[in-house]
């Protein structure tokens, strides 16, 4: 991976709620345009970890390095960095527009200038005066650049002609954009969003995936994305960081994620897998099932005990005579694009997926590609 | 909701057509009259004669009196009231049963006891005076300032808990998004919490005006009786029996009552946040 | 669904109205309306005692609340205590029962103390509106209690004593040329302050015309009172709060016999407070009527009758604090000045200084003034008081 | 990781453009905040704690305190008078209570199964009693029963006192349940219903555990109304039914109050307080949570 610059940093980050590490001493680096997701169940550990990053929960201990700088006691409205909040959190008394135009029509008048640069401002100011940049005409023109803002930022998020509205009578969907535009207006470093789709249904969320990632590779702004829904973070983010009780799982692309889960935790929560238990008999050899399969990339001691992982899509359907291992249909689901089979084989079911159909009670002989076979060290504890 | 409940709200229907509309119809009916005790039902007839008690030196004063009594508690009682109400939210004691109890358990004693309680440390030679050898409030009996103490305190329970609820009502993530978006706690109090809170501030207003308006007791025994609130001439005339004169005053409250009523259903249609 | 709801609804009428038909018990009532503990319970208990019938007590602070009380019909009372004008005025809407003195014997024993007589001829004097024709009221009314008015006084300002002693009631009205600084407080009650300032002026409190209405305004005015109360002028004369009040002087005896029971001597509670009844003075004297509405008539006579008796009456008088209005039981009051308990001995003491018998001066009650007069009367005190 | 912390510099306020508060700024106002706070609430109780003197003054002169005495608290056994108007007022108070807090859930639950308009126009009407002014709803409510008196002779007392306190005690109800009926699942009732629970069990066992909390509150409201209010119980009491305020306006007519009213008051306001305190410790103990502490 090419080397970025790193925007965000939790170094040792703990936070501990009634003496329960809801966060435990996590450290990430999130990088500069990127899209990271933190995935994992309720009560994982990812919104306090995302709350920490917006401020509105400092850390027990650790460190919070935003932009190289210490940030662990800066409030949340001095951080530059902005929420969409997972119930999107419109204030009720605003219309659409005042919703999105509520940060910068409560900033400061040093900070607008700024963030409008002073120079044009001035500029313009000029124009309308002829003369004199005068405060007033300066005013006029943040307010103009206020408007323009926020009905570009409108635009955007598709919800043009939709600024007088009042939050309460628009829909589910429609709220979500307006909470994006409100974040996305005040040009953010970073935008964190906390579960924002899951309030949408299923055709409607999928639809926002694909623009969230478009928005944010268009606008190259850092996504800090919050799910428990392990097929939304497949699709959108850069790297995933899985994390159980407090603790990061795994950290890396979906891909990695995926197909070399570190552990049977994560291998459980990233889509279906079989877990099968194994031995390393030798490089690239691995046993199980009471069969040798050929295996390519890991490296464990020889006669080790471990586990092999395969992906339900993984195995490929052969003719029994030709199969490494051979089983009986005991399960067959019809899921559309494939059936959903279970192969029982000796005292292991296996979970597969294949084009043609099965009938229940059939033999079935499968087999395995070398590099579909992923292995992970035995956990002792679990 | 289901409509098999509906025939519950019938009895409560009936109830208030009885007991609210019939009698006082029967006061806008006695006040054009010229009843009073003394009068047998036969005698009585129709008349305006004395509705020049409405334009006479001391009602109009009275009047007077009650609005800007009124108005000085609701405003004292909401700055105050808010703010413990923010205060008590803030402290994040979620039972409201509690907050509930704590606020409107000094009216479990009685209105004159209270306020004559009150008098008493408000006199120059007082008890709490004779325990900690100075005058807490000082020598303010019979002041209008006493009384707006008096009416402050006691009123301001009905302004403390709508708001409290309203507050309540807010959710913390509107707070959040508001910090979130780079506005400051206390601007962010202004521009969102402020009002959204508004519709208990109305309703508290209207709990604590109403009351102050009409009452009577408090400012008659706080002001040692110099400051006469229209309550207090709605007493006397019912007290003397003058009952046309009495309820003419009262219709006439009625009907600030009832313009209350509207400015409260514009602002909050059911009356949610009225407790 | 309905159907229960009703059903629990109908139980729960049910059950509000057995209680209150539960409320009213058998057996013989004597339904009475009076002043709060204006009465012993002692003597309570002798009569239900005697006669077998339970006493109800209904209590009211103002003639005026139970002339509504009566007339509003809301309860059949047996026996109400108010005061002369209100007798007065009841008597002239018809709202009382003539008394049967068949029933009454032990009032051929008595009586009466001239104070009381005073009233009563002064009320017979009275003419009725309705009827045209004078009515002897102790044909409806037997005298309970009676007291005077007056100016109960803040005895730590020097030379207020003897200055009242001097000049009476100048002393309290005109503030301009006596105790400029002191502050002054006058009862709650319209006609009360009415009737003080027409006897300041040397008129007869129960006149009324619109020229004594001005002057007694002026006179008023000129007092200049700091406070308009009820009991909280006696407390904050005693407490040095006040100077001076016109109060009942059953108010000071109040207060009197409280700090006595605090260990303090006559003397000493005099030199903080005393009360200067004037030589032309208001009186009051409380009545035992029976309203139209009574359903007990027996029982209502047969307790007049009780306390017609001396011994009831003064024991009555132990607990009450006010003057007994028979000359019987006023003998027995003062009987015990000579006794060693401290209690009935500054009883005796009390009841010979500030009610004494043979007290000279002239007594007004209170007239009923007809109801357009009162009006009038509490629209000028209200003026004076939004001025 | 100390050492790493060191690394980075810390982030202020100022370069994010907005101005740090100093500390001993934010101190004060904290300080100052928490003080007016509860200089309010002893001002709130200010009445009640100047009635808990009285209670405990030896002496009946009201303006000095003698020495701390308890002799008034067992005295309001002997004032018989005191006593009946004490148990007078539990009666009419608990049984308005009780029957406004059940009649009022019924009612509301009723009103919100209207149309919302309909719903609306019978919540205006609800506020009537609670807004009027105490002696135009005294007064008219007198007008009211007296027409009832040729029937029931006897009508004034207990129960003319309880229809009283029902007509402004059941709004205060009505008020509090209403809010916690809208919170409520609206699906809730129908899944009983579809479970084939009749609906009136599907009333009490899922719709009142669900809208409890608004019941007690509106309950304690009702109390508290009920045991304050003097001027339409003057109008309504009849027959020597006096409640304690009605007895302690009357009392004052002739002589003075006894010490005992403030010790029974300050008692009331007592055992509530330690009643809660108890209420709440044992509950924290129970869950081990920390409801009532500061976070």
């Amino acid at each position: 991976m090419e080397k970025k610059k790193a925007l965000i940093e939790l170094i040792d980050v703990t936070k501990t709620y009634d003496d329960e590490n809801v966060v435990d001493n996590i450290s990430l680096t999130i990088f500069e345009n990127e899209f990271v997701t933190l995935l994992g169940p309720s009560g994982c550990g990812k919104t306090t970890t995302l709350r920490m990053i917006a401020g509105f929960v400092q850390p027990d201990k650790g460190s919070v390095i935003i932009n190289g700088k210490l940030f662990n006691d800066l409030p949340p409205y001095a951080r530059p960095i902005h929420t969409v909040f997972q119930r999107y959190a419109l204030f009720p008394h605003l219309n659409v527009f005042d919703n999105v135009a509520f940060g910068l029509n409560n900033r400061s008048w040093d900070y607008l200038t700024h963030f409008f640069g002073l120079d044009e401002v001035t500029e313009e100011a000029i124009k309308i005066t002829g003369g004199e940049p005068t405060k007033a005409a300066m005013k006029k023109v943040v307010k103009s650049k206020i408007d323009k803002a926020v009905r570009d930022a409108l635009t955007m998020v598709k919800l043009k002609g939709f600024e007088n509205r009042k939050v309460d009578q628009i829909s589910g969907g429609q709220q979500q954009r307006v909470a994006l535009a409100r974040a996305l207006v005040n040009r953010p470093q970073i935008l964190l969003l906390d579960e924002p789709l899951a309030a949408l249904d299923l055709k409607l969320r999928q639809a926002m995936q694909y623009e969230l990632k478009e928005m944010q590779r268009k606008l190259g702004i850092t996504f800090v994305f919050v799910t428990h829904d392990q097929e939304e973070a497949m699709t959108m983010s850069d790297r995933i960081v899985v994390m159980k009780d407090g603790v990061i799982q795994q950290l890396g692309t979906p891909k990695s994620i995926y197909n070399e889960p570190v552990n049977r935790y994560v291998a459980n929560f990233i889509g279906e897998s079989n877990i099968i238990p194994g031995t390393y008999v030798k490089k690239d050899l691995v046993n199980f099932l009471g069969v040798d399969f050929a295996c390519m990339g890991y490296n464990f001691a020889d006669g080790e005990k471990v586990d092999v992982v395969i992906r339900p899509e993984d195995f490929d359907v052969v003719d029994v005579t030709k199969a490494k291992i051979t089983g009986k249909v005991i399960f067959s689901l019809f899921k559309g694009v494939h059936n959903e089979l279970e192969v029982q084989i000796g005292e292991t079911v296996l979970l597969l997926h294949t084009y043609e159909s099965y009938e229940i009670g059939q033999p079935i002989g499968l087999s395995i590609d070398p590099y579909e076979i992923h292995m992970m060290k035995v956990e002792v504890n679990e | 909701m289901n409509k098999l409940y509906r025939g519950l709200a019938r009895p409560y229907q009936i109830w208030l057509i009885i007991l609210v509309f019939i009698p006082l119809l029967a006061m806008v009916l006695i006040s054009i009259s010229n009843y009073n005790a003394s009068l047998s039902l036969s005698e009585v007839q129709i008349t305006f004669a004395d509705w020049d008690l409405l334009f006479q030196h001391q009602t109009l004063v009275a009047f007077k009196n009650s609005l800007v009594y009124a108005s000085l508690t609701t405003i004292i009682s909401f700055v105050l009231g808010y703010f413990v109400a923010y205060q008590i939210k803030q402290s994040r004691i979620k039972n409201k049963f509690i907050i509930l109890t704590i606020i409107i358990l000094p009216m479990w004693s009685n209105l004159i006891l209270r306020t004559e309680g009150l008098l008493n440390i408000m006199e120059e030679n007082n008890i709490l005076k004779s325990i900690i050898g100075f005058s807490l409030l000082g020598n303010i009996a019979g002041t209008p300032f006493a009384v707006l103490f008096g009416l402050v305190f006691t009123y301001m329970p009905f302004m403390i808990l709508p708001i409290y609820t309203a507050l309540e009502k807010i959710d913390i993530s509107l707070e959040e998004a508001s910090q979130d978006l780079g506005v400051t706690p206390f601007k962010t109090f202004w521009k969102v919490i402020f009002p959204l809170s508004l519709k208990g501030v109305v309703t508290g207003s209207i709990m604590v005006f109403l009351p102050t308006m009409a009452g009577f007791a408090i400012p008659k025994i706080l002001s040692k009786g110099n400051i006469v609130l229209i309550g207090n001439i709605i007493d006397q005339k019912f007290l003397y029996t003058t009952f046309n004169d009495g309820s003419l005053l009262a219709v006439v409250i009625l009907i600030v009552i009832l313009g209350s009523l509207l400015i409260i259903t514009r602002f909050d249609k059911e009356g949610e946040t009225l407790l | 669904m309905v159907k229960k709801v009703k059903k629990i609804l109908i139980v729960l009428a049910i059950a509000l109205i057995a209680t209150f038909l539960n409320a009213c018990q058998t057996g013989p009532t004597l339904r009475l309306l009076n002043w709060g503990e204006y009465l012993n319970p002692e003597v309570v208990d002798l009569f239900e005692e005697e006669y077998g019938i339970r006493v109800i007590q209904s209590i009211a602070d103002s003639n005026e609340l139970f002339y509504s009380k009566i007339k509003s019909q809301t309860t059949a009372y047996d026996l109400v205590i108010p005061s002369d004008y209100m007798v007065e005025k009841m008597v002239d809407e018809d709202m009382l029962i003539e008394l049967d003195y068949e029933l009454l014997p032990n009032f051929d024993n008595v009586t009466y103390m001239d104070g009381v007589n005073q009233i009563y001829a002064s009320m017979a004097a009275t003419t009725l509106t309705r009827t045209g024709e004078s009515v002897d009221y102790t044909d409806y009314a037997v005298p309970y209690f009676w007291g005077t008015f007056g100016i109960i006084y803040n005895n730590r300002v020097d030379g207020l004593e003897e200055a009242l002693n001097e000049n009476g009631w100048d002393v309290y009205f005109d503030s301009e040329n006596y105790f400029p600084t002191a502050s002054r407080g006058m009862y709650d009650v319209a006609q009360f302050a009415y009737a003080a300032a027409l006897m300041y002026l040397g008129e007869n409190p129960n006149d009324y015309n619109t020229t004594l209405l001005n002057d007694a305004k002026t006179a008023i005015e000129g007092a200049n009172f700091s406070e308009w109360g009820t009991d909280t002028l006696k407390r904050n004369v005693e407490s040095d709060n006040l100077d001076m009040a016109f109060v009942y002087t059953g108010d000071y005896l109040d207060r009197l016999y409280i700090q006595l029971d605090e260990g303090r001597t006559i003397d000493e509670i005099q030199s903080d407070f005393n009360i200067y009844i004037p030589e032309t003075t208001m009186v009051f004297i409380d009545n035992m009527v029976i309203p139209y509405t009574a359903t007990n008539l027996d029982a209502a006579h047969k307790f007049i009758n009780f306390l017609l008796n001396p011994e009831i009456m003064a024991l009555n008088g132990e607990s009450v604090g006010y003057a007994v209005t028979t000359e019987e039981a006023y003998d027995i009051v003062v009987s015990h000045i000579d006794d060693e308990d401290a209690f009935y001995h500054n009883w005796a003491y009390a009841n010979m200084t500030y009610y004494n018998k043979d007290r000279e001066g002239t007594f007004y009650p209170l007239t009923a003034l007809p109801n357009d007069d009162i009006d009038a009367i509490n629209t000028m005190i209200q003026q004076i008081r939004t001025e | 990781m100390t050492e790493k912390r060191i690394d980075y510099p810390v982030a202020t306020l100022e370069e994010y453009g907005y101005r740090e508060t100093p500390a001993y700024v934010k101190k004060i106002i904290k300080v100052l905040k928490s003080v007016l706070t509860y200089l309010v609430i002893f001002f709130l109780y200010l009445s009640i704690i100047v009635i808990a003197i009285q209670s405990l003054n030896s002496s009946r002169v009201m303006s000095a305190f003698d020495h701390v005495s308890f002799q008034w608290y067992p005295n309001i056994l002997n004032e018989p008078e005191l006593m009946t108007a004490i148990k007078n007022t539990f009666l009419v108070s608990s049984i308005a209570t009780v029957v406004a807090t059940i009649l009022g859930t019924f009612f509301a639950i009723g009103l919100y199964s209207l149309e919302k308009k309909r719903r609306q126009q019978w919540m205006l009407m609800n506020n009537v009693p609670i807004l009027n002014a105490d002696i135009v709803t005294g007064f008219s409510l007198m007008l009211m029963f007296r027409l009832l008196m040729p029937l029931f002779p006897n009508i004034f007392g207990l129960f003319t006192l309880v229809m009283a306190h029902l007509f402004f005690t059941i709004p205060y109800v009505i008020l509090n349940v209403m809010p916690k009926l809208k919170e409520t699942d609206p699906n809730l009732m129908d899944a009983a219903l579809d479970l084939g629970v009749r609906p009136f069990k599907a009333m009490l066992k899922v719709l009142v555990p669900a809208i409890k909390a608004g019941i007690f509150a509106g309950m304690l409201m009702a109390l508290t109304m009920s045991i304050d209010d003097f001027v339409i119980s003057y109008f309504n009491t009849g027959a020597g039914f006096d409640n304690l305020s009605v007895w302690i306006y009357g009392v004052i007519g002739r002589r003075e109050l006894t010490p005992s009213v403030y010790a029974f008051s300050t008692l009331l306001t007592l055992f509530t307080l330690v009643g809660l305190v108890l209420y709440e410790t044992l509950k924290n103990n129970k869950k081990k949570g920390k409801l009532w502490l500061r976070k």
